[in-house]
C-alpha cells in the first residue's frame, strides 16, 4: 500500500507504472471473472467494473494502511486496489473456504479486516451510515484516520446519502465520500433518476467542501483524493469527491443493456484510464513497449495464479453451515 | 406443477410472463393502473418481468424511480388515495425493509385512523426468496412479516395460473395488496392459463391425499409436490396445500385437511423461528389439536443469512429430502 | 374555504379579518386543549400549535377546495385552517365517534376526505412521500391541483425529505412543500441537527425553486404561498416554502422545555403573529376594539361549543373494534 | 411484582430509573460506552431515560442525533465495527421500522457475510408496545420481528431487575443485541437492585405453578401475574414464565415447565397472526405434544392498527380477565 506523503501526485515512472499495474490488475482479472461467470465458476450476482479502475486506483493512494474503506457491490476493483490479495478475492468469487471472506460472501461482500476493507455492499446506500459510524469511532478514540466510503450514482438519491452526509458534516466526522459516478444506476441515467443531475453540487446542502474530478484519470483522481483526505485528515470534517466515470461492461451478468447506445459507449471508451495513461507514458518516454509486455504479463501471472489458487480451494463443509451468526455460543 | 404436463402442442408460458401478461392485461383494462419501481421500464425490470412493457404503454404509465423505495413506495399509497390504482415493484424483499414504515405505518393503518375515510387501493409486488445465490442481502422470505400486519393482505402466487390471475382482483381490493414472487419461480413454465381472475380468498388443494397434510406456499410449492411424489413412491398419499393468501389465512382449508390426514407438515422457506410457520402451526393446535395423531412437523430454512456458495445456501434451504423425512416423523411411531 | 383570486393577497379589511379570526380560533382552540389535557379529557401525546398560526392560515389561503393537505401530528391548526369543522375537531381530541376520524385518530391523526386532508402522520417525514404521490396521481389524471404538504424542521434530516423532493422535482409535480421551521424538534435545536442550517437553501440540491418567509407575518406567508402555489398549479412543478416560525408551547405535553431559554421564548412572542395583525389593523383604524372584542367573543363562542359538541359525543361501541382494519370483508 | 413488595425503608426505584442507572453504570465502567439517539440528550429522553446524563457525561457521549433512524442506528454499527460500544436509542418501535434495513441487513449480517471477520458489538435499545392512547403510529409490539432474525440477540426486560442488570451484559456480548423497554413499565416501582449484571440466556420462572403454564415477557408480565393471582384465589396454581429473552429462546425452561403442568398459555402484546406466541405454541406443539392435556391457548392483541380512545385501546389489548379465562380452558373439560 502506498503511504501518501504529500499532497499531491508523485509523477515519478515508479509511481505512474504503480497505477498503471494497479488498474491492469483490476482489468484483467474482470476480464477474468466474465469468463468464469460464463463457466459457471462464479455464481449469482457479478458486477464488474471495468472501465472505473481510475477511480479506486487513484482514491487509494491518499489512504494509509490505517483508514478505512467502505465499499459497495461491485468491489472487486475497490477490493483489489485497497490491497487486498487477489488470491483470496478469486477464492471468494468461487466462495471458497480460502476467500477473503471464507466464501460466505461472494461477489457483493468481499471483507478483509487487516486491511480495514469493511466490506462489500449490496444494499444501494447501505454502506453510508457505516462509514459514519467508522469515523465516529475514530474521532471519538482521537485517531487521526480517514474512512473513505465508497457509493454509485444511484445511492445518491437514498435516504441514507442525504442523512449519512448531514451527520458526517454535522458533527464533522473524518469521512471520504466518494461518488463513483458512472451515469447510470442499472438500467436508469442520471437524468431519470435525479433532478440535479450536478451530483458533486448536493454537497453544499451540508456545507461540505466537494469536488468532481474527471474518473478516467487516475492522476487527476489521485491529485483531488489526496487533497481531499489531507483536509479530512487535518480534521476539516468530511469532504466529497464525485468522480466522473463509466463502466464498460452490462450493470451485470443479466443485463442486455437496452437503456444505452452502443455508441455513447463507445464514446467513453476512448477515454479508457488504462490506455489513457499508458499511451501518455510512452509518448513521454516513461514506458517501452517492453515495459508494457512484462506489466501484461506479469499481471496474467498473478490472474492465472489467483484462478488456480481459487480452483484449489476447499468448500467449506456443510456442517459449519450455521458458523458466524453470532460470535457468542449459538442456540436459536 | 407435477400433475399437470401440458398436453403437447399447447402454448406454454413462464411465470415471469404470467406476471408480465397480468400486469398487461390489468394496464389496458384500467387507465388508472401504472407501474412504478426501479428499472421496471428501460432495463426491463431486474427479472425481466416487465421487459416490453415501457415501448407499449410509454413512460407515464410504466414509470423508473430512482432508487428510493421508501418515497416510491409512498408516492404509491398517495397516488391510490388520488385515484390511481398503482402497482408499486420493489425489486427484492430485502429491499423492501427500507420502505417498510410507509407500508405498516401508512399503508396498512390510513383506514383505521381515518375512521374509514381513506382507504389505500395499491398493489406492491416484490420477489422474494434464496437459490440464485445471491448471499444474505438478497435471499431472505420475510414475507411472514407482513403477514402478520392488520390491514394488509398478502398473497404468493406459486402457480403460473396464479400469477396470471391475482394481480387483477389484487387491483380491486380496496384495501393494500402485497404480492411475493418467489425468484426460482419465474423459469417455471407451463400451460398458458386462462385470462380470468383467481379467487384471492382460499387456499388450494394441490395434491389430495389421507395420510398427511402438507402445508406450504410460493417458491416451496414446487419441492413438496416432489415430495409428495416421493412419499406416494414409497405408499404415503400426502395432501398438499398451497396457502396460496398468507393474510388473511384461509384456516378453513388448512383445519379441515388436518382433520382428517390427522397429521401435518409445514414448509415454509423463512427462518423458522418466528417464521408463517410457526401460526399455522399454533392455529392447527388451537384448532385440531384433539385430531392430531402427531405433533405437526415444520420444515424451514437453517437460522443463517444466506451464505453464497451452493452447497451451503442449498443446505440452508428446505428439501424435498427434509420434507419427506418431516412427514414420515408424522406417521411413524411415537 | 377562500378561493385565491389572484398571486397577492387582499388587504381588505374583511380579508385581514378573517385572517386574524382564523389565528384565533387556533389559538384559543390550542389552549383549550391544554386545559383540557390536565382534566385527562383529552390524552395521548398532544402537540399544540401556539405560535405558529400564522404558517397554516397564510398558507390555506392559496389552496382552492380542490387541492389536497397532507399535514403533521401539529397539526390541529392545519385542519382548522383548512377548513376542517371546530367540533369534529375536538370530538377527535376527547376520541368520539363524532371526530373527524370517527374518535380512532386522536390529536395526531386527524381527517378529512370532504377537505382532502390527508392527515395527521405521526411518523416524522412520513407525509412527505404520500404528498408527492398525490400530486402524481394529480398529474397523471390531468387535474391542476395543488398539494400542500407541512412538515418540521425535523424532518428535513430524514431521508424521505431527500427522496420526497427530489422525485418530486424529477417529476414535476404539483406539491408545495411547506416546511414549519420553528427552530427546534423536540428538544434538539436546528443547529444541532443540520450541518446547513439555512433549510430553505436545499431545496437547491433539487433545482426547486424555493423561498424563506417571516413565518410569524401572516400576510408574508400568504404572499408567498400565493406565488409558490400559483407557479406548482401553472404545472412549473414542486414549489418550497420555508416558514420561520416558534411554538410558544412546550413541544407536547410531557417536556420540561429543559433545551431553550425563557428568554428566547419571550423574545419570541414579542413577535406573536396574532398580536403583530391586530395591532397593525388598530393603528391603521382597520379594526376597533369593539371588533377585537367581537372576535374573541365569537371565537370563544366557538371553542365552548366545541367542547360541549365533544362532551355531548358518544363512544364507539367496543364491538366495533376492528372496524377500519380492512375495507374488504374482515377475516384475520 | 405481586410476591415481590419491597420491605418498607428499602431504597426504591422506578423502572425508567433502572434503566438510567444501567447505562450510567455501562459508562463509567467502559470509555468505549456512548449513547446515541434522537434527544437523549438536551430533552432527557423521550421517555426520560435519559434525563441528566448529558450533564454527567458530556455531549460527546451523550449524543443527540438528527432525525435519521437509518443512519444513526447504521453509525451505531460502524462505530462498534471501529471498537466502541455504542447504545442507539431508537424512540419507539413503530420508528425503528426506517432503521429495519440497517439492523437486519447490515448488523444481523456482517459477522456472517464477512465469514467472521467483523462482528457488531452494538446495543439497541426502544420502547414498544401501547397503553398511553398513542395510536396507530406509536403503540406496536413488533420485538417478535426482531426475534425472527438470525444474528441478532433480543432481550425484553419486565422487572427492575433485568431493567437494570441486562444491559451490562449486553454490552459484553460480540454480537447485537436489542433491549425492549414497554412504555407501561418505566413507572414502575420496586426495590433497588443489585449493581450486578444478570443472565441474559435464560427464562425466568417468576411464579411456580403445577396446573398450567402461563408464558409471557416484557409489558404483560404485570398482568399475567395480575391474572395468575386471580386463578389463585381459585385454588388454580399457574406457573408464569418470563421469557426475558426472545431470541433465543430459552426452549429448555418453557418445556420443562409444561411438561410438569400439562397446559400452557401464551401472552403476547403483538397481533395474533404471526407473533411471537405462534413460535412458542409450535415449539410446544413439536417438543411437547405427547405432554399436553389440552391444547395450548393464546392471549394477544386484537389485530387491528391501536385505537386512540382508552376503551377501544384497552379493548384491544390483553387484560387479565382473558389470561384467566384462557387458563382455565386449558383445565375445563374437553
Ligand atoms: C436498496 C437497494 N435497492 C435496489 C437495489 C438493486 N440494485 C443493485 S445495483 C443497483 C444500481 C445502483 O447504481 P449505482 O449506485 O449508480 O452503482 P453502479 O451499479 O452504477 O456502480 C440497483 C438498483 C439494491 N441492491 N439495493
Ligand atoms: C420517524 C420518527 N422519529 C421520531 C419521532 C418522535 N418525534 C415526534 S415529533 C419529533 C420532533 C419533530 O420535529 P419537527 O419536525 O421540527 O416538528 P415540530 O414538532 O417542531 O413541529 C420527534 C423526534 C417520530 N414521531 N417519528
Ligand atoms: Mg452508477
Ligand atoms: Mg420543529
Amino acid at each position: 500500500m502506498t503511504q501518501p506523503a504529500a499532497t499531491k501526485p508523485h509523477l515519478s515512472r515508479p509511481h505512474l507504472l504503480g497505477l498503471l499495474r494497479g488498474m491492469l490488475r483490476i482489468r484483467r482479472f474482470e476480464d477474468k471473472c466474465a469468463e468464469l461467470y460464463t463457466q459457471e465458476k462464479i455464481r449469482g450476482f457479478l458486477h464488474l467494473y471495468n472501465g472505473e479502475e481510475a477511480v479506486s486506483v487513484g482514491v487509494m493512494q491518499a489512504l494509509t494502511e490505517d483508514d478505512a474503506v467502505v465499499a459497495t457491490y461491485r468491489e472487486h476493483g475497490q477490493a483489489l486496489a485497497r490491497g487486498v490479495p487477489m488470491n483470496a478475492v478469486m477464492a471468494e468469487m468461487y466462495g471458497k473456504a480460502e476467500g477473503c471472506s471464507g466464501g460466505r460472501g461472494g461477489s457483493m461482500h468481499l471483507f478483509d479486516a487487516e486491511r480495514r476493507f469493511y466490506g462489500g455492499n449490496a444494499i444501494v446506500g447501505g454502506g453510508l451510515p457505516l462509514a459514519v459510524g467508522l469515523a465516529l469511532a475514530d474521532r471519538m478514540q482521537g485517531r487521526a484516520r480517514v474512512t473513505a466510503c465508497f457509493f454509485g450514482d444511484g445511492a445518491v438519491a437514498e435516504g441514507e446519502f442525504h442523512e449519512s452526509l448531514n451527520l458526517a458534516a454535522l458533527w464533522t466526522l473524518p469521512v471520504l465520500f466518494v461518488c463513483e459516478n458512472n451515469l447510470y444506476a442499472m438500467g436508469t441515467a442520471l437524468e431519470r433518476a435525479q433532478s440535479q443531475t450536478d451530483i458533486h453540487a448536493k454537497a453544499a446542502a451540508y456545507q461540505m467542501p466537494s469536488e468532481a474530478v474527471d474518473g478516467m484519470d487516475v492522476v487527476a483522481v489521485e491529485a483531488a483524493a489526496l487533497r481531499a483526505a489531507a483536509a479530512v485528515r487535518a480534521g476539516e470534517g468530511p469532504h466529497f469527491l464525485e468522480c466522473r466515470t463509466y463502466r464498460f461492461r452490462a450493470h451485470s451478468m443479466f443485463d442486455a443493456q437496452l437503456y444505452r447506445g452502443k455508441d455513447e459507449v463507445e464514446e467513453w471508451m476512448k477515454r479508457d484510464p488504462i490506455v489513457r495513461l499508458a499511451n501518455w507514458m510512452t509518448e513521454t518516454g516513461m514506458m517501452h513497449d517492453r515495459d508494457r509486455e512484462e506489466l501484461e504479463a506479469e499481471v496474467a501471472a498473478e490472474v492465472d495464479a489467483s484462478v488456480a489458487f481459487a480452483e484449489a480451494g476447499s468448500w467449506e463443509p456443510i456442517e459449519t453451515l450455521t458458523r458466524h451468526v453470532t460470535r457468542a455460543q449459538a442456540r436459536p | 406443477m407435477t400433475a399437470d404436463r401440458p398436453p403437447p402442442g399447447t402454448n406454454e408460458i413462464t411465470y415471469r410472463e404470467a406476471v408480465k401478461q397480468a400486469i398487461r392485461d390489468a394496464m389496458i383494462r384500467d387507465p388508472r393502473v401504472f407501474l412504478m419501481g426501479e428499472d421496471v421500464g428501460r432495463y426491463g425490470g431486474c427479472y425481466a418481468v416487465s421487459k416490453g412493457l415501457l415501448e407499449e404503454f410509454g413512460p407515464e404509465r410504466i414509470r423508473d424511480t430512482p432508487l428510493s423505495e421508501s418515497t416510491f413506495t409512498g408516492a404509491g399509497i398517495g397516488a391510490a388515495l388520488g385515484g390511481m390504482r398503482p402497482i408499486v415493484e420493489i425489486m427484492t424483499v430485502n429491499f423492501s425493509l427500507l420502505a417498510l414504515d410507509q407500508i405498516v405505518n401508512n399503508a396498512a393503518t390510513l383506514l383505521h385512523m381515518s375512521g374509514g375515510l381513506f382507504n389505500v387501493p395499491l398493489v406492491i409486488r416484490m420477489a422474494t426468496g434464496a437459490g440464485r445465490q445471491l448471499a444474505a442481502q438478497h435471499s431472505h422470505s420475510l414475507e411472514g412479516w407482513y403477514a402478520h400486519v392488520p390491514g394488509l393482505k398478502v398473497l404468493a402466487p406459486a402457480t403460473i395460473e396464479d400469477a396470471r390471475g391475482m394481480l387483477w382482483p389484487a387491483l380491486e381490493d380496496p384495501d393494500p395488496v402485497l404480492i411475493f414472487e418467489h425468484v426460482m419461480l419465474y423459469n417455471d413454465t407451463g400451460p398458458l392459463p386462462d385470462r380470468r381472475p383467481v379467487d384471492i380468498t382460499k387456499a388450494a388443494v394441490r395434491r389430495p391425499g389421507k395420510d398427511v397434510t402438507i402445508i406450504t406456499y410460493g417458491g416451496m410449492l414446487p419441492k413438496t409436490l416432489a415430495a409428495a411424489d416421493m412419499l406416494a413412491a414409497d405408499g404415503i398419499a400426502a395432501e398438499v396445500i398451497d396457502l396460496r393468501v398468507l393474510r388473511p389465512l384461509d384456516e378453513e382449508t388448512v383445519i379441515a385437511s388436518v382433520r382428517r390426514t390427522r397429521r401435518a407438515v409445514i414448509v415454509d422457506e423463512g427462518w423458522r423461528s418466528g417464521s408463517l410457520s410457526a401460526e399455522i402451526s399454533a392455529r392447527i393446535m388451537e384448532q385440531a389439536f384433539w385430531d392430531l395423531d402427531a405433533p405437526v412437523g415444520r420444515v424451514c430454512s437453517a437460522e443463517v443469512p444466506m451464505p453464497y456458495p451452493r452447497h451451503l445456501e442449498q443446505a440452508a434451504l428446505p428439501q424435498p429430502d427434509g420434507i419427506v423425512a418431516a412427514a414420515r416423523a408424522t406417521l411413524g411411531p411415537r
